[in-house]
């Protein structure tokens, strides 16, 4: 399993990587001015900071550098935060007119 | 990094305090903590040597903008003492949010790594996303508030994308490393590269509120409380663009990311002037002067000498010290008139409170830029640097020269001096009250109004050596610029 | 192995598109589950094992279910949102299409860049990581306490305004 | 600091100390009381003035007093630094001598006015700035005055603020100046491109350096912002409105000081102007036709303070033409007999509407040399010397100009003296029809206090006498106000009458010859049977295009107003409504009014910020990657 992961980093190119991020990141942006529910506008937020995610796993695996996960650790953490606030906001908002 | 620490946990015991009814202890709390915190970060002063693994970095430079970050903060926070008063609930919160969000601020002016950079911006940012929406009654403070999260969050996505690509090309997150990687030919040439600094200033540019990444500003102005809206307009910016000019320093930035920001700032300063025309309500106002400031702001990052990070520190201070002030008014002057926020409710006020009038104007003078002010002083040393840096006429600044400060003293101003408009806005009763809360207050305006004359009238020690190559035709446009305040 | 890589890219694609178009919230979740178990997919493929345990933990198991949570709470799974004008549409599209044309524009010669280190099996495994985390990265770690405080300080301070609102009968008000 | 030095500190000091006094306390004063001060403080002004004057020696030419640094920026230095030399020494001698006379009069003249301390800090205000004007060592310090000084005309113009007229009065003449004041600007910016400073003294050492068309576009906007001031054609028509502000001020600013600002600021750039005579032309003819022009409007006004109003536009003129012709100490000498005459005629002219009440219309006076015969004395002698009475003040001033015109240009020559005929016509209608025949009124006349009449009988005897201070060689003097301006303008020096000394005389005998016709010709239609203006509607077409001011007003609103109206208003609710609100928060505000009901989880306007966002990133990113 392991020798297939480290010749599947060798076998793809990053291009590939960076070409999917952007497509990922790309959809994200489309949806996020595309809709009007606010919780699908956050999913759409989310694809945006995971397409982000991948591009910097993808480079870390390449220049062979764990600190780029630990990006990602750290932009988990915070999208998760981000997730709440935003969460709680439009309920706030919800609870003014309800 | 003991007053990064300090400041947190002063939030925290904040939060305590409000657990009982300890309402009138949060402020002197907040601010003798605040007070400490300046007191351990003076004590480091000149220890530059960089914490965590370069993670941050205490020099000179963070320790100046942490200062006037601190203080800034204490002077909302004795405003706060007046604003809070008759607020019943979250009071704890929300100087806890403030306190947070300055530690996002402190980490932004000192950060030597991208990851701090981040996360800075987003601990600055999450606190105010919830402050923002902190007026209980009010629609419109919800809606800013998911306004400002959304085209946060949105903004964010861009910054990290913009730190991933610049990873990706020099597989590091260090500044230093990565200020390096620039400035090579490789570098240079590296389309990664290009594209990661392309999108981490766009990213930082939603910070600063630059055009076209500002639309969150008048929103989130108009509806977020007006001590947010205060916080926002002073420590948040000054910590972004220290964060901003951090990042840039010393990058030697690819030609076309240059131009980039060259047609930001001419975009900036055109859209920020040119609306703030029409604008009626206050805080719009003071979002549009807040974006034409930004403007001026980014005219000094358009050429970096050594002096920059002086004369943006300066801008900067004086900046926040006028708006300040000037919130404090509208505080005042909105509760004589019941909440109306509409600029006419400065009408009369020469009648009725003369000191403060004369203070707002002061004021007022200062965000305009008038000769004998700091805001002058800073803006036009901002233009000398300008014109160092041999941008002149090219982009065509001058023609919109904070025509919003104008605008603002003509919308503002003579409304509250001419004595015909003196039938008061502010009536009999409402007019005692202003009195009322002047006595109390009226020391917190008068001395930000002093200060910013005093910081005005000393323009001379580091206002620049006149050795420097100049340009007369810009000089000449920089009278010009006079022009419009000459009244 | 390229073929699992155009497995996943295939399906996070085809999942993010069901995202951003699926009427219904719930089928927009459902589809972005999939798309982040894709994504975890690439992270395994990528040798990233602990990103892809932390990534289906944070993402699939908490962020998703806090969104599940959030739609049937408040009764929103019915696909009644208003559709945007069709111009905003077109120009969501556009604007997405636009953007990922340039991006494409700009690496089209490719991406130019080498290796900074030697290949090491170990990296992305949860001891690598760590290893980074609390040595290197240790103050961030400790300064996103401050981050998560704040959120949660934040969300509780917005939360508690619904007591406020809510009708001393304690009947949900309508969401209609 | 030397003592000379401190005592010019102490000129401008005083005034503006009164005036932060007075605004401060302007609740405890009663109106002698502040008047007092005000008077005093500019008295002693211009005590301190002429002791300066007394110790001045034109030899030395002058010097600058550096009271501190002002900008001094890389590169750029501008201190704020006042000049003494002959030039502001003569007018600094007209603001604080003519000023002194009008603050006492004002005591009682505002006397009743519970405002009247906010007047006298407004006053002593005016003149701090008027002192700065002329006493500024360099372009910007007299742009300060110029500018303050037109703010206090602004302010005192609208001082009774409850009369919507008077506010747009005050308006006019605001706007009016700053119109003119952008040519100012111009000059300064282009002066400094050129030259790099702003020092008058640096100025006129390296005039010559710029080039032609750089000097021509500066004196042509430095005429322009001199126009705004001194009320020329195009933008003269502030004047005649400004006579709304209380009498005192049309004295002070409106006839003695603020409105020779421009031919001071001329003057003062005499250098620049030599150089470039075909912008001395433009002035030449731009002095001539306001002469000629005010005065035929001067003839059928019936407001008492409109038709001094004319006839000082219609004097501007006189010294403007002086100037185009290059004779600059002329020019200055009108400006001082002028100030003399013409201050007190206003000050005359309050006195009888106090006398009246407030009565202005001159067809409700009448028959009014029995009851106030101080104010009709000097009112007389102020007439016959504006009108150029042999040996009276105006004479001297008026001939020295008309000598000029005749030696650089017969047509001007003929239009002026034209204009000298006019105006002691519509004088000395004005003086019989307030004077003379019998009362058409109802109010009772009285005359006016002391401290009213004293200034009066000052300048009576000034508008007398003050030929003397340039007495021409012709009656034995030595044009002593020439040789001591020479120190200061050395374009002055140049400025010699080569006619004999018969040619001299022949034209002051066909003026003096003309001037006593008309007062006949006056005499006999006023007097002898009293005409009074009827209604404009039966006047013949020209006469009523006159008495309705060629209708310039109506000129400029056509012109200026209402396509200006016009487009600020369609900008307002085309592109500000239609266009940017809907752009800035329309589609959120579509949305509140729209979808209230639906509006739950939206997101109104936010998507199409972020659309605005997306759109300006793709914009800069292939701006970028272009430039790249």
């Amino acid at each position: 399993m392991n020798e297939g992961i480290i010749t599947a980093i060798r076998v793809v190119p990053l291009e590939h990587y960076v070409i999917l991020s952007f497509l990922l990141f790309s959809i994200g942006i489309a949806g996020v001015v595309f809709r009007r529910n606010t919780i699908i506008i956050l999913m759409c937020l989310e694809l945006m900071f995971n397409s982000v995610n991948l591009l910097l796993t993808a480079f870390s695996a390449y220049h062979s550098d764990p600190r780029a996960q630990v990006f990602v650790f750290f932009i988990m953490l915070v999208a998760a935060a981000e997730v709440t606030v935003g969460l709680a906001i439009p309920g706030d908002d919800e609870a003014q007119r309800g | 990094m003991s007053a990064l620490i300090l400041i947190s946990v002063l939030g925290v015991v904040l939060l305590y305090l409000g657990f009982g009814d300890n309402r009138k202890w949060l402020a002197p709390v907040g601010i003798l903590g605040l007070l400490a915190a300046l007191t351990m970060l003076l004590c480091n002063w000149n220890v530059e040597s960089p914490l965590f693994a370069g993670m941050l970095k205490f020099d000179g430079y963070a320790m100046a903008f942490d200062m006037s970050l601190i203080l800034l903060t204490v002077l909302l926070f004795l405003f706060g003492i007046d604003y809070y008063a008759r607020m019943r609930e979250n009071v704890a919160e929300q100087y806890a949010l403030m306190l947070f969000s300055l530690v996002g601020g402190l980490m932004l002016t000192s950060f030597t790594n991208l990851l701090v950079l981040f996360l800075g911006i987003e601990i600055l940012s999450i606190p105010l996303f919830i402050l923002a929406g902190g007026k209980r009654d009010s629609f419109r403070s919800g809606e800013a508030a998911f306004k400002y999260f959304l085209q946060g969050s949105f903004a964010s996505g861009f910054l990290l994308l913009g730190i991933a690509l610049i990873y990706g090309s020099t597989a590091s997150f260090d500044l230093a490393t990565v200020q390096a990687a620039v400035g090579t030919s490789a570098g240079q040439g590296n389309m990664l590269m290009l594209l990661g600094l392309f999108f981490t200033i766009v990213g930082v540019s939603f910070k600063v509120a630059a055009v076209p990444f500002h639309f969150w500003n008048p929103d989130v102005y108009e509806g977020a409380p007006t001590l947010v809206t205060a916080f926002m307009s002073t420590v948040v910016k000054t910590a972004a663009f220290a964060g901003f000019y951090r990042l840039i320093e010393y990058m030697h930035l690819p030609g076309a990311v240059q131009t980039m920001l060259v047609v930001v700032t001419v975009c900036t300063l055109f859209l920020g002037n040119i609306v703030a025309l029409r604008q009626t309500q206050f805080k719009r106002l003071m979002a549009y002067s807040s974006i034409a400031h930004t403007g001026f702001l980014l005219i000094i990052f358009l050429g970096i000498s050594e002096r920059t990070s002086g004369v943006l520190y300066y801008y900067l201070t004086t900046y926040s010290i006028a708006t300040v002030g000037l919130f404090v008014v509208l505080t005042l002057a909105k509760r004589a008139a019941k909440g109306d926020e509409n600029i006419r409710i400065f009408r009369g006020l020469f009648r009725s409170a003369p000191w403060l009038a004369i203070a707002t104007m002061l004021l007022l003078l200062s965000l305009a830029g008038i000769p004998l002010t700091a805001g002058f002083v800073a803006k036009y040393r901002v233009f000398a640097l300008g014109i160092e840096a041999k941008l002149r006429g090219r982009h065509g600044f001058r023609g919109s020269d904070g025509a919003g400060g104008h605008l603002l003293l003509r919308h503002g101003d003579p409304g509250s001096l001419h004595p015909q408009r003196a039938r008061t806005a502010i009536g009999g009763g409402a007019r005692e009250l202003a009195r009322a809360l002047i006595l109390r207050r009226g020391c917190g305006v008068a001395g930000a109004a002093a200060g910013v004359v005093e910081v005005g009238s000393t323009p001379s020690p580091s206002a620049g050596s006149p050795t420097d190559e100049v340009d007369q035709p810009c000089f000449s446009a920089s009278l010009l610029f006079l022009y419009p305040y000459a009244k | 192995m390229l073929a699992f890589f155009y497995l996943f890219a295939a399906i996070s694609v085809i999942s993010a598109l069901i995202v951003v178009s699926a009427r219904s919230p719930i089928n927009s979740v459902i589809a972005l589950v999939v798309c982040f178990l894709s994504i975890a997919g690439h992270y395994i493929l990528l040798n990233a094992q602990f990103l892809a345990m932390v990534h289906i933990i944070v993402y699939t198991g908490a962020i998703m279910v806090l969104f599940l949570f959030v739609i049937m709470l408040l009764n929103l799974n019915k696909a009644t949102e208003p559709m945007k004008t069709l111009g905003t549409r077109v120009a969501a599209v556009l604007a997405g299409g636009l953007f990922f044309l340039t991006l494409m524009a700009a690496i089209r010669h490719g991406i130019n860049i080498t290796p900074a280190n030697e290949f090491d099996p170990g990296v992305g495994l949860v001891r690598s990581v760590g290893l980074s985390l609390f040595k290197e990265f240790l103050l961030p770690f400790e300064v996103s306490s401050v981050l998560f405080l704040s959120a949660m300080v934040g969300v509780v301070m917005l939360a508690k305004k619904e007591k406020v609102v809510v009708p001393k009968d304690g009947v949900e008000p309508s969401k209609a | 600091m030397v003592m000379t030095d401190l005592l010019a500190v102490l000129v401008p000091a005083l005034p503006l100390a009164g005036a932060v006094l007075l605004s401060a306390l302007r609740r405890k004063f009663s109106a002698t009381v502040a008047g007092s001060i005000a008077t005093a403080l500019i008295a002693i002004s211009f005590v301190a003035t002429v002791i300066l004057f007394s110790g001045f020696d034109t030899a030395a030419g002058g010097r600058t007093v550096r009271v501190l640094d002002w900008l001094s920026i890389t590169g750029m230095d501008i201190p704020l630094a006042l000049r003494i030399d002959a030039l502001s020494l003569t007018m600094m001698l007209i603001v604080t001598g003519v000023g002194a006379l009008i603050h006492l009069y004002s005591i009682g003249y505002m006397h009743d006015d519970e405002r009247a301390p906010t007047f006298f800090a407004q006053l002593n205000l005016f003149s701090f700035a008027m002192l700065m004007l002329v006493m500024g060592s360099n372009f910007l310090v007299t742009f300060i005055g110029w500018e303050g000084v037109g703010l206090c005309s602004y302010l005192l113009i609208g001082f009774w603020y409850t009369k919507p007229d008077y506010n747009y009065a005050a308006r006019k003449a605001f706007v009016m100046n700053r119109i003119g004041d952008v040519g100012m600007v111009l000059a300064m910016a282009l002066l400094f491109h050129f030259l790099g400073t702003l020092e008058y003294t640096a100025v006129m050492e390296n005039a010559h350096s710029i080039p032609a068309w750089g000097l021509l576009a500066i004196t042509l906007l430095l005429f322009f912002g001199a126009t705004g001031k001194s009320a020329q054609i195009p933008l003269f028509t502030w004047l005649p409105d400004a006579m709304a502000g209380p009498t005192p001020v049309s004295a002070l600013i409106h006839a003695a000081t603020m409105v020779t600002a421009g031919v001071f600021l001329v003057v003062r750039s005499s250098v620049l102007f030599d150089l470039v005579p075909y912008t001395r032309d433009v002035i030449l003819w731009t002095g001539t036709a306001t002469a000629l022009l005010a005065a035929t409007i001067g003839l059928f006004q019936n407001d008492i303070k409109k038709v001094l109003a004319y006839s000082t536009v219609s004097q501007l003129g006189y010294m403007f033409a002086a100037l185009g012709m290059g004779a600059y100490s002329a020019a200055m000498f009108h400006v001082t007999t002028h100030a003399f005459f013409k201050a007190l005629l206003f000050l005359a002219a309050g006195s009888v509407i106090h006398a009246l009440g407030g009565e202005q219309d001159i067809r409700k006076m009448g028959g009014l040399k029995g009851s106030i015969k101080i104010t009709f004395v000097t009112f007389f002698i102020g007439t016959i010397a504006i009108s150029g009475l042999p040996l009276m003040s105006g004479f001297f001033s008026k001939d020295l100009i008309l000598a000029h015109a005749f030696q650089h240009s017969p047509v001007a020559f003929g239009l002026l003296v034209f204009g000298a005929v006019l105006t002691t016509f519509y004088m000395f209608r004005l003086l019989f029809l307030v004077f003379y025949g019998t009362y058409r009124g109802k109010a009772h006349a009285h005359e006016s206090p002391l401290t009213m009449t004293v200034p009066l009988m000052v300048l009576a005897v000034l508008s007398v006498v003050g030929g003397a201070l340039n007495l021409p060689h012709l009656f034995g003097g030595h044009e002593p106000m020439k040789h001591f301006l020479e120190s200061a303008a050395a374009a002055i020096r140049s400025e010699e009458i080569e006619l004999s000394a018969s040619t001299e005389w022949i034209l002051m005998g066909i003026t003096a010859v003309l001037v006593f016709t008309t007062i006949a010709f006056a005499y006999g239609r006023f007097v002898k049977r009293t005409t009074l203006e009827g209604d404009e509607a039966d006047m013949p077409l020209l006469k009523r295009l006159i008495a309705q001011r060629w209708r310039v007003d109506e000129l400029y609103a056509a012109l200026f107003e209402k396509p200006y109206g016009w487009l600020s208003e369609h900008f307002h609710s085309i592109g500000e409504l239609r266009i940017m609100v809907p752009l800035q928060n329309g589609v959120g505000e579509a949305a509140l009014r729209v979808g209230n009901v639906v509006r739950k989880l939206q997101t109104g306007n936010a998507s199409f910020h972020l659309l605005a966002m997306v759109a300006g990133i793709i914009i800069f990113l292939v701006i970028t990657l272009l430039s790249n």
